[in-house]
């Protein structure tokens, strides 16, 4: 099994996904539903036998591919994973699943939704897999462009105008760091894209400290750093639920992803130095996300600012460039995206059943469809980091790691867990307590089939609350190698 | 025997000539007239920098002859362009062939 | 020790495993629910039991590795027992079994029963797993957890808005006061590398790694979630609300288990918070006044749980003043002996709520209350015995808690502890009075003769409160045993000796009750209090010392303001500076559009221009050469 | 194989200009006769462009070169070409009586072009630039049922002339520092090796013509009007054909400049960023699409101009992959908006309505097309200007990378407005389905495919442009 | 004062002086013919030079063929019965402007450029010239009868008046 050319595999999953979509004619809807699940189950799959053949023991990548590509430009074709990038994959599986799931009842141009729905999928693999920064950020930029099309067409409030910014800011994010990575390349003694070799180039103090920021800022406004996040609460709340639960899902990672695998990793040295600011923004995310999504009156803003502030526990965990930090950033990761996914497909069901998502329109919901409001409530409160929930260990590690750094900024944070618990409960009583503030129209629990997908993300959070060593033992040996590597 | 830099200093000066031409005469036909000083005065460099004592004569008159002909081909095809604007516009008033922009 | 260590893990695990199955499978299925949830919890009491009996000294504990970290051996987790957690463990599974009876009465036929068991269970996990735990980090995690099942327990009538309302607020509250023991147990996990709960105190303790001044602040972090818990100082205005849940809930959580984990994690501790003296001055004050305050406030409220609430605070901090004043074994003789009545009384007031389908005392009182027997014999038992009256089981505890005070803590001290001890005498009787004491009998002069079921329920409420109402009559005299359990080296408290301070509370008591005798009691009687004659005093007892009403105005209206302004700054500021920088690069375009103006000859122009300034800048740049 | 194969795509060209004027002698169907006649002619001119390949040649005294570098420009004039001829379709746009003549003057600026792609004398080279020029400059303004197509012919050929009097200037200039009017002269003379003002100045005056047809900036002005004012088939050759040609012209005067030219490498990169700036913002006010492309173009050459600053063999290397790139993207978009245009009048934002509906083939290739315009991948836009701002950044550019980098962002934003238009609003009237015949299909699919496999794998095609690149510099 | 620059003097003057009269009046007809006297001058630079032939062919081309077509199309297209608008001052200030900052810049250039010498080559006639054409300017020459094709086509193309699609040449 391990001759297979796995992690090629794995993007060529979604990406045989697209071409199928593409072949079958727009008329035979469900057939177009089944070829991306059928792509999202081999992605499954293949994410499976990942991770069977993934030996978590060992550091270092795993399942490398290389292979010549544009050599005169130092490009390769050089993929591979490890302990910080596997959860990831496994990650954009799950939600891959569940958001083609949660979308069987599209009915508008659904050939087109799951064509540009397999190519963003194409793209997240293809940046979690790769290690040559020319492929990081084309995959990046792949994973990019088609929200907007997803999003403006497919969308809900004011959805030309998310789908716009969103495009814009992200892409401004990478306006910042081509030339970054450009300018790395060019000062490196070897002339390579190659992520495993620009490593050991050694980047002089002065580059470092010049460039990191570009780094930071440019894949941070992906990660929703502040005061560059405004983008995702707007294109959260005009985008459809899968790709809501997408974006915040698994592409908001790709930006924290980015800040560990290729700016820390290449400039420690920029890190250390710039470990302050970063530290200071990301502690101001955590605050200020939380703040905002107290006083939303709806409830995507309250999914979009949590998810602010959530990113911001990724960053903060990244700064601490500390095992702990790292561990939790990773996990955050992942536990963020499972939750953000299962939130966004917990309020798809029910804007779909009552068409607003206003919380001052809701309420009793609880009653009305008990199964579709747990699953909410399931979320909220993992995102208030109780335990027992996924978020609530990685946050720890997080707080941990910021205390041994930070300890200022560690208080300011654990006491923000207040405000987060705040807006959280305050959704819950709100919307789906109490009685209903307007007649609604009597609707049906949801389905069985629909809740397959949202079960999933739940179990998810769940068993990784009760038994965080799950992902944690393949987190740590690599998170200590990469701090390792920082000294 | 004259000088290069005279030779040199009378052909910039028709071209400077010829450039102001072209950007100040509303009439097309002007500028024309104009942009065919320009290329005088570039043949009266070529001359002039070709006959001197050492350079390749020869080379620079067959450069100019070429020019020669460009000059009339350009006037062939602008002349022809300029009958064509005046019939459909009624002018050649440059400045009022201004309707595009932006 | 291996059998010991499973037994624990049973007690954790049957519960949760029953919380499980309900809560996934049989939502639809309430006896099925009610069965598995009284069976594993059954079994948690039996492990519980076993778990008394066999660990009779020293201690024992079994731990994995549970979660990475940066030293690389990682937090382990696991279960500690010795005879402090093995106690609480029985009197958490006794008490949540009762409970667990007495529901099956008195939430026959509610929609969410199942539901309602689901919760209870994972309650009781969360609750034993506290107990049982090994890890201070573990202890949190458990310790959030039961902060939810309070949470939905609370709100278990989630479509009324008053229990979301108070589901909420108690929610906010306590994780106010959690997130300083978070903090501990960050700071703690830091110096330590681990978070072993022996090992902390070994530390913390003479000899220990712990600077004074590292232990003085791991104390007061942890104290702030101490307080959140248990209700004092000044975030006690959640336990109130919460009384909004139903009233096995409110017995259960509310005053018997879950509000004493922070009286429990005091004792578990108190290795470490010793060797804070000055913390535990401020627990100690913290407490008194805590005591004092809620006694004011029980001695207005009309709602019966309400009065149960405020008691609850109260007795609370008798037992955090009894450990402040460096006493486990008093402190957690009066958590016994608490939990035993605190719970029957709730039971009791549940049977009169359940049948007058009302919580205020008067109202209750016109439904005949008298003839519900069990109930009435609990409610003055249970009284009783919160009075401190000789000898129910209150008088004995109580009496430890202030002898310890009269050794450690000063007369100041004594004389706020005796003057609550009698005000709690006061509200307690008056409580009784007010609710079996004649009021006009309106409503239902002649209740239908009861059905079968009906007559079932009865029998699920009666029996659990009877076996409690015989409790405090007996648990009383364990007095000296828990000591002997608990603090071995330590002098036995002898259990009836009548010397000068159990006069005084005793005279205390009775004067207590006498006076509401007076008000409330005797035929005739005007039925106010002589709180009632201050209208701006019972104001200010009646509105929880105005605290809430603080908060509101500053911590809740600063939130929202700071939530607002968050929000105007995101919108206006960041977000409109990213507009402003769309609509200033489109306005910078049609600028631009115009120097192509449409005029040809300034396009040449522009053209040679460019091409003069080339030529300039060469040759200034490479000089004329 | 005989040395006379490298002249293959000569020799087709006069084949293929015989068939065209063959045609046009025709009496009433000469335009239909022309159009086929120039559809085969393109094919065989392709078919030998590619045939030829690697097949050196020098004749004419050494002032005719056939090498990688020119197989390639002919290659992509073949292309650019043929794609034109059928965006012509029947030369729809054009006055009806230059319909057939339409396919006449296309072939002479391709063979103009193609001339200039070989010839390494400067005269020759010049004379090559006027043949492909004036055949356009007499195309543009015959556009029918569009008055301002006069207006747009008269800005293309006052700016084309006024450009091509600084040409001529230059090469004055050229002619008396070298003594010779060969580039490997012009390029060894002592004054352009020591990099004397006059001598870069000269060399600058003398790229002005081929600047003129890259439209760079500062002679960009006309392309807006041109592109608006002709006729489809002759803006989407102006676009393509024509303008990779050029770029691959300056390429060559690059390398001629050689490598210690700072002051000029500043004046480009500082052309580049005026460019890139100008051609992105004010692209973003406009409705008329083939306007927005023409404005979008201007920015364009400003990211090609962007290698070319870098002086060096990958940035010329670039530059050229760039070039072919642009061909295909931007003949994509033509190819749309030729489609979509009614009576070949030009659509505006408003007739892109409803595209995925009435034409989602059409509205693919426009997707694919603008996202290539903009850089994102997996179209070659990415790796294109992946690989001009490494060329850029090695030699120290940082700013002028940012720089195009942000414009890059800032242009997403146009081109998704068209595509918004494309597949978002919906049309108005509900717009009728647009026929395509297997044609355009075949070509919408080709261009889309070498889009796409430009973009997941360029190598061959940029080994080719080193190459090539390499063969100037030789 | 040698005669040769005797000869360029006055021609040199002819020159710029027709060159202005050819940009500076307002009369078309008087543009071309400054436009004439100008070409006549710089033809007689050419004589000057020792560039007899090409000063003839110069004049021929330029005062024979070019002027004279551009009479014919002021004729076809000059609205003389239109009056002259006005001037307008800031063109004309900066063109001037711009045109003597030209000229300025490539004087500033020119003036001491360090122009290629080589060994000394014999004078020239119209033999030589032939004899260029024929060898190294060979593809030069095919081209410029291409150019000049292409521009007579494109001009009788343009120019046509007629609108079926029929036309013949």
């Amino acid at each position: 099994m391990s001759d297979l050319p796995l992690l090629t595999l794995l993007v060529l999953c979604p990406f045989a996904g697209l071409v199928a979509v593409l072949l079958i004619p727009g008329r035979y809807a469900q057939a177009l539903r089944i070829a991306a699940a059928l792509s999202a189950l081999a992605s499954c799959v293949v994410t499976a036998l990942i991770v069977r053949a993934f030996d978590a023991h060992a550091a270092g990548y795993q399942l490398v591919e290389r292979g010549a590509w544009l050599p005169e430009a130092g490009i390769g074709y050089h993929v591979g994973v490890d302990g910080l990038s596997l959860p990831l994959l496994v990650l954009t599986a799950i939600v891959y699943l569940t958001g083609v799931l949660v979308m069987w009842e599209l009915e508008l141009r659904v050939k087109e939704f799951f064509a540009f729905m397999t190519l963003l999928v194409t793209g997240v693999f293809g940046v979690f897999v790769s290690l040559d920064l020319f492929f990081f950020l084309f995959y990046y930029e792949v994973a990019v462009l088609p929200m907007y099309l997803l999003i403006a067409v497919w969308g809900s409030t004011r959805k030309e105008y998310g789908a716009m910014k969103l495009t814009l800011y992200l892409l401004a994010g990478t306006a910042l760091v081509v030339p970054a990575v450009l300018a790395l390349y060019v000062t490196a003694t070897v002339h390579t894209f190659d992520l495993t070799q620009l490593a050991h180039a050694g980047f002089s103090p002065t580059v470092q400290r010049i460039v990191f920021p570009f780094l930071f800022l440019g894949f941070g406004v992906l990660a929703g750093l502040w005061p560059f996040h405004t983008w995702s609460p707007v294109g959260h709340v005009a985008a459809p639920t899968a790709v809501s639960m997408l974006h915040a899902g698994v592409l908001m990672k790709l930006g924290a992803y980015g800040i560990l695998r290729v700016a820390m990793t290449l400039l420690p040295e920029g890190a250390a130095y710039w470990g302050h600011t970063a530290a200071l923004l990301a502690t101001i995310n955590i605050v200020y996300g939380a703040l905002v999504a107290l006083s939303q009156t709806d409830l995507k803003f309250v999914i979009g600012y949590s998810s602010v502030s959530h990113m911001g526990i990724v960053l903060l965990g990244l700064a601490t460039m500390s095992v702990d930090g790292i561990n939790g950033a990773v996990m955050q990761m992942f536990s963020h995206g499972i939750m953000t996914a299962l939130f966004f497909a917990a309020v798809g069901f029910i804007y779909d059943r009552y068409h607003t998502r206003e919380i001052a329109r809701l309420g009793g919901l609880s009653r009305a469809v008990p199964v579709a409001s747990a699953f909410f409530i399931i979320a909220a409160l993992t995102g208030a980091g109780i335990p027992g929930l996924a978020s609530f260990w990685a946050e720890l590690l997080v707080f941990l790691g910021a205390l041994r750094t930070w300890p200022v900024l560690a208080v300011i944070v654990v006491g923000a867990l207040i405000v987060t618990l705040a807006y959280s409960i305050r959704v819950i009583v709100l919307a789906f307590f109490g009685e209903p503030r307007e007649p609604h129209p009597v609707v049906a629990d949801i389905t069985p089939f629909l809740s397959l997908p949202r079960a999933i993300l739940a179990a998810v959070l769940l068993v990784l609350g009760f038994y965080p060593r799950l992902i944690l033992d393949v987190i740590d040996p690599a998170a200590r190698a990469f701090v390792e590597a920082l000294r | 025997m004259v000088s290069l830099n005279a030779v040199l200093g009378v052909a910039t000066m028709l071209f400077g000539i010829g450039l102001y031409g072209l950007l100040q005469r509303r009439s097309l036909v002007a500028m024309l007239i104009s942009l065919e000083l320009m290329l005088a005065a570039v043949s009266m460099n070529v001359i002039a920098l070709t006959s001197r004592a050492g350079a390749d004569a020869s080379m620079g008159q067959v450069v100019v002859l070429i020019l020669i002909g460009v000059a009339a081909a350009e006037a062939a095809v602008a002349l022809s362009l300029f009958v064509a604007i005046h019939r459909s516009a009624h002018t050649i008033d440059v400045e009022q062939l201004s309707e595009m922009k932006g | 020790m291996s059998g010991p260590i499973q037994a624990a893990l049973l007690a954790q695990a049957a519960p949760l495993a029953a919380s499980a199955a309900i809560l996934l499978g049989l939502r639809r299925h309430p006896a099925a629910a009610a069965a598995v949830a009284i069976a594993a919890l059954g079994a948690g009491f039996a492990a519980s039991t076993y778990l008394v009996l066999a660990v009779a000294n020293g201690s024992a504990m079994a731990q994995a590795v549970w979660l990475p970290m940066a030293d690389g051996r990682g937090l382990a987790f696991g279960v500690l027992l010795d005879t402090l957690s093995t106690t609480m463990a029985l009197v958490v599974s006794a008490v949540t079994l009762a409970v667990m009876v007495y529901s099956l009465g008195y939430m026959a036929g509610d929609p969410g029963f199942a539901r309602y068991y689901g919760f209870l269970s994972l309650f009781a996990a969360a609750m034993l797993g506290l107990v049982l735990a090994s890890n201070l980090l573990q202890t949190l995690v458990f310790w959030e957890l039961v902060g939810l099942a309070s949470f939905l327990l609370i709100g278990f009538w989630f479509d009324r808005p008053g229990p979301a309302a108070a589901a909420r607020k108690a929610f906010i509250m306590t994780r106010v006061g959690d997130v300083g023991f978070l903090l501990g147990v960050l700071l703690l996990i830091r110096t330590l590398g681990n978070a072993t709960i022996p090992e902390l105190v070994a530390q913390a303790g003479p000899g220990g790694a712990f600077s004074p001044r590292f232990t003085a602040i791991v104390a007061s972090l942890l104290l702030m979630g101490v307080i959140g818990k248990s209700a004092q100082g000044p975030l006690f205005t959640w336990l109130p609300d919460a009384m909004e849940g139903p009233t096995p809930v409110s017995a259960l959580l509310h005053s018997a288990t879950m509000v004493a984990a922070g009286v429990y994690l005091v004792a578990r501790l108190h290795g470490l918070f010793a060797a804070a003296p000055d913390v535990m001055r401020v627990l100690l004050w913290v407490s008194l006044v805590t005591a004092v305050a809620a006694a004011t406030m029980a001695m207005v409220a009309e709602d019966i749980k309400r009065v149960l609430a405020y008691s609850s605070i109260s007795q609370l901090a008798y037992m955090l003043m009894a450990l402040a004043a460096g006493s486990v074994a008093a402190g957690f003789f009066h958590l016994v002996t608490h939990a035993g009545f605190k719970a029957l009384l709730f039971l009791s007031s549940g049977i009169f709520i359940h049948h007058a389908h009302s919580n205020a005392m008067r109202e209750i009182a016109a439904h005949s209350p008298t003839r519900q027997r069990a109930a009435t014999i609990g409610l003055v038992s249970g009284s009783l015995a919160l009075a401190g009256v000789i000898p129910f089981s209150g008088y004995f505890s109580k009496e430890a808690v202030l002898a310890t005070l009269g050794v450690h803590a000063g007369a100041a001290a004594l004389v706020l502890a005796y003057l609550g001890a009698g005000l709690t005498a006061y509200y307690a009787a008056r409580m009784v009075f007010l609710t079996l004491r004649g009021g006009q009998q309106h409503g239902s002069p002649t209740a239908p003769h009861p059905t079968l079921a009906q007559q079932a329920a009865a029998t699920m409420m009666g029996v659990p409160v009877l076996v409690l109402s015989a409790l405090t009559l007996i648990l009383g005299w364990t007095g000296s045993w828990l000591a002997a359990r608990l603090s071995p080296g330590a002098e036995p408290h002898a259990a009836l000796e009548l010397g000068a301070g159990p006069l005084t509370a005793l005279a205390l008591a009775g004067l207590g009750i006498a006076l509401a005798w007076r008000e409330y009691g005797a035929k005739g009687a005007a039925r106010t209090g002589f709180v009632d004659r201050f209208p701006a005093l019972r104001a200010f007892f009646a509105d929880n010392w105005y605290l809430d009403r603080l908060y509101g105005a500053s911590v809740v209206r600063a939130a929202g303001w700071l939530s607002r302004a968050a929000r105007w700054h995101d919108q206006q500021v960041l977000d409109g500076a990213g507009d402003g920088l769309a609509a200033g690069t489109t306005r910078g375009g049609r600028m631009l559009a115009r120097v192509q103006g449409g005029q040809v000859q300034m396009y040449v122009a522009i053209a040679v221009a460019v091409l003069v300034a080339l030529a300039v800048w060469l040759a200034y740049a490479e000089g004329l050469r | 194989m005989s040395r006379a194969w490298a002249l293959l795509p000569e020799a087709s060209l006069v084949l293929t200009g015989l068939m065209i004027f063959a045609a046009l002698m025709a009496g009433e169907q000469r335009a239909v006769l022309a159009r086929r006649a120039a559809r085969a002619g393109s094919v065989i001119l392709l078919a030998a462009c590619v045939a030829s390949r690697g097949v050196p040649l020098v004749i004419f005294w050494g002032t005719y070169r056939v090498d990688a570098f020119s197989q390639l420009v002919k290659l992509a004039v073949a292309a650019g070409f043929a794609l034109s001829v059928l965006i012509a379709r029947d030369g729809e746009g054009q006055r009806a009586d230059a319909r057939g003549e339409l396919f006449f003057f296309l072939l002479t600026s391709a063979s103009g072009l193609m001339v200039m792609a070989s010839a390494v004398e400067a005269v020759a080279l010049y004379l090559a630039l006027e043949i492909a020029s004036y055949s356009l400059f007499v195309l543009v303004p015959l556009r029918e049922r569009f008055p301002r197509g006069k207006e747009a012919g008269l800005k293309f050929v006052v700016v084309g002339l006024a450009s091509s009097a600084l040409t001529l200037y230059g090469l004055s200039l050229l002619v008396g520092l070298a003594g010779s009017t060969r580039l490997a002269a012009i390029a060894a003379s002592p004054a352009l090796v020591t990099g004397s003002p006059v001598a870069l100045f000269g060399l600058g005056l003398f790229a002005a013509g081929f600047l003129f047809k890259l439209a760079l900036f500062p002679f960009h002005f006309w392309a807006p009007d041109v592109y608006e004012g002709a006729s489809h088939g002759v803006a989407a050759f102006v676009a393509t054909a024509s303008k990779v040609a050029a770029l691959a012209i300056v390429g060559r005067l690059v390398a001629a400049a050689g490598p210690a030219t700072a002051s000029l490498a500043m004046a480009l990169a500082l052309a580049a960023a005026i460019a890139m700036t100008l051609g992105n913002l004010v692209a973003i006010g406009q409705r008329d699409v083939k306007r927005m492309l023409a404005w979008s173009a201007v920015a364009q050459a400003g990211y090609i101009a962007v290698g070319f600053a870098a002086f060096t063999a990958a940035g010329i290397a670039a530059a050229l992959f760039y070039g072919l790139v642009y061909l295909v993207m931007n003949a994509a978009a033509f190819l749309v908006v030729a489609r979509v245009a009614r009576d070949g009048a030009n659509p505006s934002l408003d007739d892109l309505r409803g595209l995925h509906r009435r034409a989602p083939l059409l509205a693919a290739t426009l997707l694919l097309a603008l996202f290539a315009l903009a850089g994102v991948p997996p179209t070659a836009g990415f790796v294109g200007k992946w690989l001009l701002f490494r060329a850029a950044m090695a030699q120290g550019w940082w700013w002028l990378v940012l720089l195009g980098a942000i414009n890059s962002t800032v242009s997403v934003y146009y081109y998704l407005i068209a595509v918004k238009h494309a597949y978002l609003l919906p049309a108005e009237d509900e717009g009728a389905p647009i026929a395509l015949t297997w044609v355009d299909r075949a070509a919408c699919l080709a261009l889309c495919g070498a889009l796409l496999i430009l973009g997941f794998y360029p190598t061959p095609v940029y080994d080719w442009a080193a190459g090539a690149a390499d063969a100037l510099l030789r | 004062m040698n005669p040769g620059t005797l000869v360029f003097g006055i021609s040199a003057a002819t020159a710029l002086v027709g060159a202005l009269l050819a940009v500076g009046l307002r009369n078309i007809f008087h543009n071309i013919l400054g436009f004439a006297l100008a070409m006549l001058g710089v033809a007689g630079v050419f004589l000057g030079l020792g560039s007899d032939f090409l000063a003839a062919v110069f004049v021929l081309v330029y005062v024979g063929a070019v002027a004279i077509a551009m009479v014919y199309a002021v004729m076809l297209s000059h609205p003389l019965d239109q009056p002259a608008r006005p001037r307008s001052a800031a063109k004309v200030w900066g063109a001037a402007g711009l045109a003597a900052g030209a000229a300025a810049a490539l004087w500033m250039l020119v003036r001491g450029a360090p122009w290629a010498a080589g060994p000394p080559v014999e004078p020239v006639g119209a033999a030589g010239i032939g004899a260029r054409f024929l060898t190294d300017y060979v593809l030069a020459f095919e081209l410029i009868s291409v150019l000049l094709l292409v521009a007579m086509m494109g001009a009788v193309m343009v120019a046509r008046q007629n609108r079926e699609g029929t036309g013949r040449w």
